[in-house]
């Protein structure tokens, strides 16, 4: 029984561990796979989809639902920052950089001027999960699930959409998918906009767990980046395995050294899988 | 006869310091120069301590960006962690300042060990990335963990002490000793405005030495690595080498900075090294121009002095203004304002012979 | 009629001028090719037909219509089907993933042709599922020349099809240009240095030096591979 | 200062305009006169005598992850101000209010030139300790009165340095009071930095004197969101009740995950409630079971409180319930170190900075939102009372005494600061203002017993 129980334990701290990493560096992977660029903003985004989760929270919208008016709502405001600043520097990798950094400056200063220092909770949902002596937060588990919806999602957006193919074509080779008829701009557009509302979803899945500041999105943009970084290009296999492997490493790092054993393990991962593998865990499975 | 060597030595110099890989190679340009020079040794006697003491910071900070943009801007590697070198010499500096300020009566051991030591970890880290064919955004990533890993090890330092210094976690290594001047026994301690002196004079020091580096040979290398990295491999220079001796001496400034940085607050703390702190020199160099020198200055003195301005007007709007800078600049001017500034400026007076920009391209990480 | 048309185009990278004053015609249901050395000019001038590089001056005329300043997209849409010199498939779609690509090419086609491509390059229907980038070099050039065609375009771009490739395929792609010419009734224009794939597929010959068109070689010249070979020896 | 402008327009108080710029022009005159190196008297020439306006600076962030709370101090010291209609002896009070934004070396700068330029008669500033230590040494090598009035462990022996505020050996009410009504097996969840593992210490021995001990101490890094782990820990160790020293919005996520998991432990806290009102933001019943003590709770059922909650949040509706905030601890003492300050300038008569501080180390004395406050001139903190908060099922808040029994009073009444510091600091026989002491003291482990 006591096994069992250390199972599920390590199984649900993995999952969560993993629902945290790919849902923080999904919506960045899908903008850096494709695009090629860097939005440091990202965590600014996970705090619009939550605030906006909450406000639609709020005004009566049931939770699931609420969910995808703030991934809506992320989404268009990711389309108006594409349309006005971004697309003025695809392929400018560190531009694009300064620039989204100055923009979550903006954000995380409008935000805490217009709501104040923290903003309306939602309550966790579903309660407990329990098993013999082992108890976890429902909504945990079903987070982690919903990060291997979300893949799947994107999965199928890539492979069976226009837009999909068109976007793979592009981040592949954009000269050619040019030449050949792809309106790349649009396509850089649509994937802006997908890449934001999979960060407003984030933040909307986030939302009943933690405190809405308008700071809150530094506490996930380490965790993006170094996913992103370790997936590499790649945006399906490269994120899921990161997550994944990232999480192998903090699971086990956090129940022995403590959470910041966990924290202190995942930067250092990080640099040693960029050491033995420059491109990420792309590179091993994309060979061209 | 007796000023037959003067000219011949001025020309001699401005050999060494001109060319084409940095702005303001006319005359005018060193009028110019002498004049803000000059300028700056005559403030002292205009304006206040307060003011002295704020601008002397300054100073330092456009040293850091100096680092960063001969790192980033003309050798391509783009240093995201530079603040964590700036961060370890300015520990480093305090560590050995405290410890050593009561044995030797003065710093210049410290401010050699916040050199040393971080040009030894910043080679360690170098040759790690460049024998590793790690490139491009990965190293600005790996840096900027470096950095971030670096702040989460600091803040827990309650009660450790090294040497006769106390690290004090989040709180900070306060006491550290100000700049002295002259050596053991003979040391002084600086004032404010000797302070200020010296650290001016410094910063136009290194202003001049990265001109001569950057337009000597070794300048021109590092700009092929930017540009075309295995073109210069293939050409039969040894690029991580190179690489790896651009990225620690420039480290070994930014430490030399912190230093400064640490003498000058008699205080360090481990926000140095954290993610806001690690962005802020970025933005400097991108705002001012990322292959040049003078941008930048200019832009790290611009955008401290701004913000030390707005802080005073008590508003929480601070940011909204840097960041909407940040945005601008990078929308409608992505070679920077200095560059901007000067091509108008050469539209208008016709004045072309400077330097030749067309076949540089956008420095890319 | 002349369905492409080039006059007086100056092109080049950055501020390096390559093309000096071309002006050509390439008239509907015509196959012609341009010889010339090594770093003549030849890709420069597909690049910008294809509108991968912008004429610094000069007009480009597509079906009576400028083109000019319309983006590679836009030339594509309207009709212009291009396979590029290094082939540059994507290599991590799979065959039928990058015909699909290719579809986007001549906007008002209202079928796409997959089947008769695979029909006319049977080891692509073989490959169908099989990612693109793990095939030899000579089915990439299939597939590429496939990739351009499935959406029937009026024009198609030819880049130095047969470089890099077994001989044995080459003339297998020469033969299915020509069929495609005839079937179809798409006009093509490529560029070549393999004398026999040229003199075996085109009907007229344009001649680059440095930039500069200094010959068109009518059908009987083309058999003179003397006149040929002076043009295209390194 | 623009804003400067504007509050006292707006206030309609007296021709301001014209005195801020007979004030900046007054300050242009000294600076051309060549008075550069003004030195360590700089601190006594702007309040001297009689002449000119009285100005007070006010250091508190109001942008960056503190911006609320050094908005919500601004706001306590511009509604007294105001009812003072910004006049003290008879003379017009400026006050200049800077924005560090959370910034050490801005908060460097900013004292400096509070200091050094615009001659303040006093400074009130610094969130975290790590603001304070950072401009300390400027405040003391300038000689210049400070009062810091944030909560925090405890430990600055400081002649310039006056603190009102809770420390963590004030809070030993709660420690006492959770081994009693629980049990002795405690898990300290600990915030990563000075003021976590100090606090712990402190929390540590009070509790061993109690017989009870921590069955685990875990730091968390600050900016932690994620508690899986931790909650396996607990479960695993199965304490009677868990220490909080959770600082920080992420941190405060714990409490939601916990509820969520199943964890259904009393929480004793000395970081929460008070401070950053976990049980206004979170829905009932996250943080029903918390017992918190601090000196100050918007609930404190005095007149004197309510009358002063009632007007704060009148003139700012933001700090409502209904707005989804509360009167937080950091307000209360905002207003209770500006109340001080008054006090000793009317005292002492005059401004000028030694004179006013010997009328603090007099051992001041007033009522307060919080109840009757003493300033300790040896330790330069204040004496204050400590109430002990229940966090209800429905996020009301009760207090209780030393059993558990609902009581309007306060749980423990005069609490000083600990024994241990009170042996080493003693500001009044071993420091001068000529010849300060100016330390900052942690215990080490060991120290405390």
């Amino acid at each position: 029984m006591a096994v069992v129980e250390s199972i599920l334990r390590f199984l649900v701290l993995l999952l969560s561990f993993f629902g945290t990493l790919a849902l923080a560096g999904l919506g960045l992977a899908v903008i850096f796979g494709i695009m090629g660029i860097i939005n440091f903003a990202h965590g600014e985004f996970i705090m619009i989809g939550a605030y906006s989760t909450s406000i639609a929270y709020g005004a009566g919208i049931p939770l699931a639902g609420a969910i995808v008016v703030g991934g809506l709502t992320t989404g268009a405001f990711g389309l108006v920052v594409e349309r006005l600043l971004i697309r003025h520097m695809y392929d400018r990798l560190i531009d694009t950089l300064v620039a989204t950094w100055g923009l979550s400056l903006i954000l995380t200063q409008a935000v805490q001027i217009q709501f104040g220092g923290t903003f309306g909770s939602i309550p966790v949902p579903f309660g407990t999960f329990q098993y013999a002596g082992f108890s976890a937060s429902m909504y945990k588990i079903v987070l982690g699930l919903t990060a291997l919806g979300l893949f799947a999602g994107t999965y199928a957006v890539f492979t069976q959409t226009t837009y999909g193919l068109q976007a793979r074509a592009a981040m592949q080779n954009k000269e050619m998918a040019r030449s050949l008829g792809v309106d790349t701009g649009r396509t850089y557009m649509l994937t802006f906009a997908f890449g934001s509302v999979l960060s407003g979803i984030a933040g909307g899945l986030f939302a009943p767990l933690t405190v809405l500041t308008p700071t809150m999105g530094s506490e996930y943009i380490v965790e993006a980046f170094v996913t992103v970084i370790v997936g590499g290009t790649n945006v399906l296999i490269g994120t899921f395995g990161a997550a994944l492997s990232l999480g192998l490493i903090q699971t086990p790092a956090s129940q022995l050294f403590g959470t910041l054993g966990g924290r202190v393990a995942l930067l250092v991962t990080t640099i040693l899988i960029i050491r033995v593998l420059p491109e990420g865990i792309s590179g091993v499975v994309t060979s061209d | 006869m007796t000023d037959a060597g003067g000219p011949g030595a001025i020309a001699r110099l401005r050999d060494l310091l001109e060319g084409q890989n940095t702005l303001g190679n006319s005359t005018r340009f060193w009028y110019g120069f002498l004049v803000v020079v000059g300028f700056m040794f005559v403030y002292p006697f205009l304006t206040n301590p307060f003011v002295l003491k704020v601008n002397t910071d300054y100073f330092v900070w456009m040293i850091l960006a100096l680092s960063l943009a001969v790192v980033w801007g003309y050798t391509g590697i783009f240093n995201f962690g530079q603040t964590a070198f700036f961060g370890l010499g300015a520990y480093t500096f305090g560590i050995v300042g405290i410890t050593l300020i009561e044995v030797t009566g003065g710093t210049n051991v410290a401010i050699l060990a916040a050199v040393v030591v971080t040009v030894l970890a910043s080679a360690l880290l170098g040759y790690f990335m460049f024998y590793g064919r790690i490139r491009g955004l990965y190293v600005a990533i790996l840096t900027l963990a470096v950095a971030l890993t670096g702040n989460l090890i600091l803040v827990r330092t309650t009660n450790t002490t090294i040497g006769a210094a106390e690290l004090g976690g989040n709180n900070g290594v306060t006491g550290i000793p100000s700049l002295t001047l002259g050596g053991g026994p003979l040391s002084v301690p600086l004032g404010i405005t000797a302070q200020y002196y010296l650290v001016a004079l410094l910063l136009v020091a290194t202003y001049l030495g990265l001109r001569i580096l950057l337009n000597s040979y070794y300048g021109y290398v590092l700009l092929a690595i930017r540009e075309d990295e295995d073109r210069t491999r293939m050409l039969g220079y040894d690029v991580r080498k190179l690489k790896l001796i651009a990225f620690s001496l420039t480290a070994g400034l930014a430490g030399f900075a912190g230093a400064l940085h640490a003498a000058w607050g008699n205080f360090i703390d481990p926000t140095v090294m954290g993610l806001t702190a690690a962005s802020v020199p970025i933005i400097w160099v991108t705002v001012g121009g990322r292959d040049t020198l003078i941008g930048p200055l200019v832009a790290a003195y611009a955008l401290q002095s701004i913000s030390t301005k707005l802080s005073t007007v008590g508003s929480g709007y601070t940011n909204i203004f840097l960041g909407a800078v940040f945005v601008l600049v990078v929308l409608f001017f992505p070679d920077g304002l200095i560059p901007a500034i000067v091509a108008r400026w050469r539209e208008r007076t016709g004045d072309g012979h400077d330097i030749d920009r067309s076949n540089t391209t956008e420095a890319e990480a | 009629m002349s369905l492409l048309e080039l006059d007086a185009v100056n092109a080049g990278y950055g501020r390096t001028p390559v093309l000096h004053d071309i002006s050509m015609e390439i008239h509907e249901g015509e196959i012609v090719s341009l010889i010339g050395r090594n770093g003549a000019g030849k890709s420069t001038l597909m690049k910008t037909i294809i509108g991968l590089l912008t004429p610094t001056s000069g007009e480009l005329t597509f079906a009576g219509e400028s083109i000019g300043d319309d983006s590679p997209e836009r030339r594509a849409r309207r009709g212009i089907g291009y396979v590029p010199q290094d082939k540059e498939i994507f290599p991590r779609l799979t065959v039928h993933e990058n015909l699909k690509v290719g579809r986007f090419v001549n906007e008002t086609n209202e079928r796409a042709l997959f089947e008769e491509m695979y029909d006319y390059f049977p080891i692509l229907d073989e490959r169908r599922n099989q990612k693109a980038g793990t095939m030899s070099g000579g089915e990439q050039q299939m597939l590429a020349v496939a990739r351009a065609l499935v959406g029937a375009p009026d024009l198609l771009l030819l880049d130095e099809p047969s470089e890099g490739v077994q001989p044995t395929i080459v003339e297998e792609i020469s033969d299915i240009v020509q069929e495609i010419n005839r079937d179809i009734g798409t006009t093509v224009f490529f560029v070549e240095q393999n004398l026999d794939f040229t003199i075996n597929t085109t009907e007229r010959c344009y001649v680059i030096e440095t930039g500069e068109l200094v010959n068109e070689l009518p059908p009987d010249d083309l058999r003179d591979s003397e006149v040929v070979q002076r043009h295209i020896t390194v | 200062m623009s804003r400067d402008v504007r509050k006292r327009t707006e206030n309609g108080e007296k021709d301001s305009q014209n005195a801020f710029n007979r004030r900046n022009f007054l300050k242009s005159v000294t600076v051309s006169a060549g008075a550069v190196s003004l030195g360590g008297c700089t601190g006594q020439i702007g309040g001297a005598d009689g002449e000119g306006p009285i100005t007070i600076g006010t250091l508190y962030d109001n942008s960056g992850p503190l911006g609320f709370v050094g908005k919500g101090k601004d706001a306590a010291t511009e509604m007294w101000l105001e009812q003072q209609e910004y006049e003290l002896l008879g003379r017009e009070v400026e006050w200049i209010d800077y924005n560090p934004a959370g910034d050490n070396t801005k908060y460097k700068n900013l004292t400096r030139k509070q200091i050094q330029q615009d001659d303040v008669d006093m400074i009130f500033g610094a969130l975290l300790s790590s603001n304070r230590e950072a401009l300390r040494p400027i405040v003391d090598e300038n000689q210049q009165l400070f009062s810091y009035n944030d909560w925090y462990e405890g430990g600055v022996c400081d002649e310039y340095m006056v603190i009102n505020t809770t420390l963590t050996s004030q809070q030993r009410p709660l420690i006492d009071f959770m081994v009693e009504n629980f049990g002795s097996d405690y898990y300290a969840l600990v915030a990563d930095y000075n003021y976590g593992r100090v606090s712990n210490r402190y929390a540590r021995h009070y509790a061993r004197e109690n017989g009870a001990e921590p069955v685990n101490e875990e730091f968390i890094p600050l900016d932690t969101s994620e508690f899986g782990s931790t909650i396996n820990r607990i479960r695993e160790e199965d304490p009677d009740w868990i220490l909080s020293l959770l600082v920080g919005s992420a941190q405060y996520s714990f409490f939601k995950q916990a509820e969520s998991a199943g964890i259904d432990l009393p929480y004793g806290s000395l970081a929460n409630i008070a401070g950053t009102y976990e049980h206004v933001s979170f829905d009932p019943p996250v943080m029903a079971d918390t017992y918190s003590c601090f000196s100050y709770f918007q609930e404190i059922p005095t007149e004197t409180n309510q009358e002063f909650v009632e007007n704060f949040q009148e003139r700012n509706p933001a700090y409502t319930k209904e707005e989804g905030g509360y009167v937080f601890l950091s307000i209360a003492d905002a207003w209770n170190a500006i109340r001080f300050y008054w006090n000793a300038v009317e005292n002492a008569g005059t401004v000028d900075q030694e004179a006013v501080l010997a009328e603090y180390e007099n051992g001041l004395e007033m009522d307060s939102p919080k109840g009757p406050v003493t300033f300790n001139g040896e330790t330069h903190h204040a004496t204050q009372n400590m109430w002990l908060a229940k966090v209800n099922d429905d996020h009301s808040v009760s207090f209780l005494d030393m059993d558990g029994e609902e009581t309007e009073e306060p749980i423990a009444e005069n609490v000083q600061t600990s024994e241990w510091f009170r042996n080493q600091c003693n500001l009044v026989d071993d420091s001068s203002w000529d010849e300060p002491r100016t330390e900052y003291l942690t215990p080490d482990e060991g120290d405390l017993g």
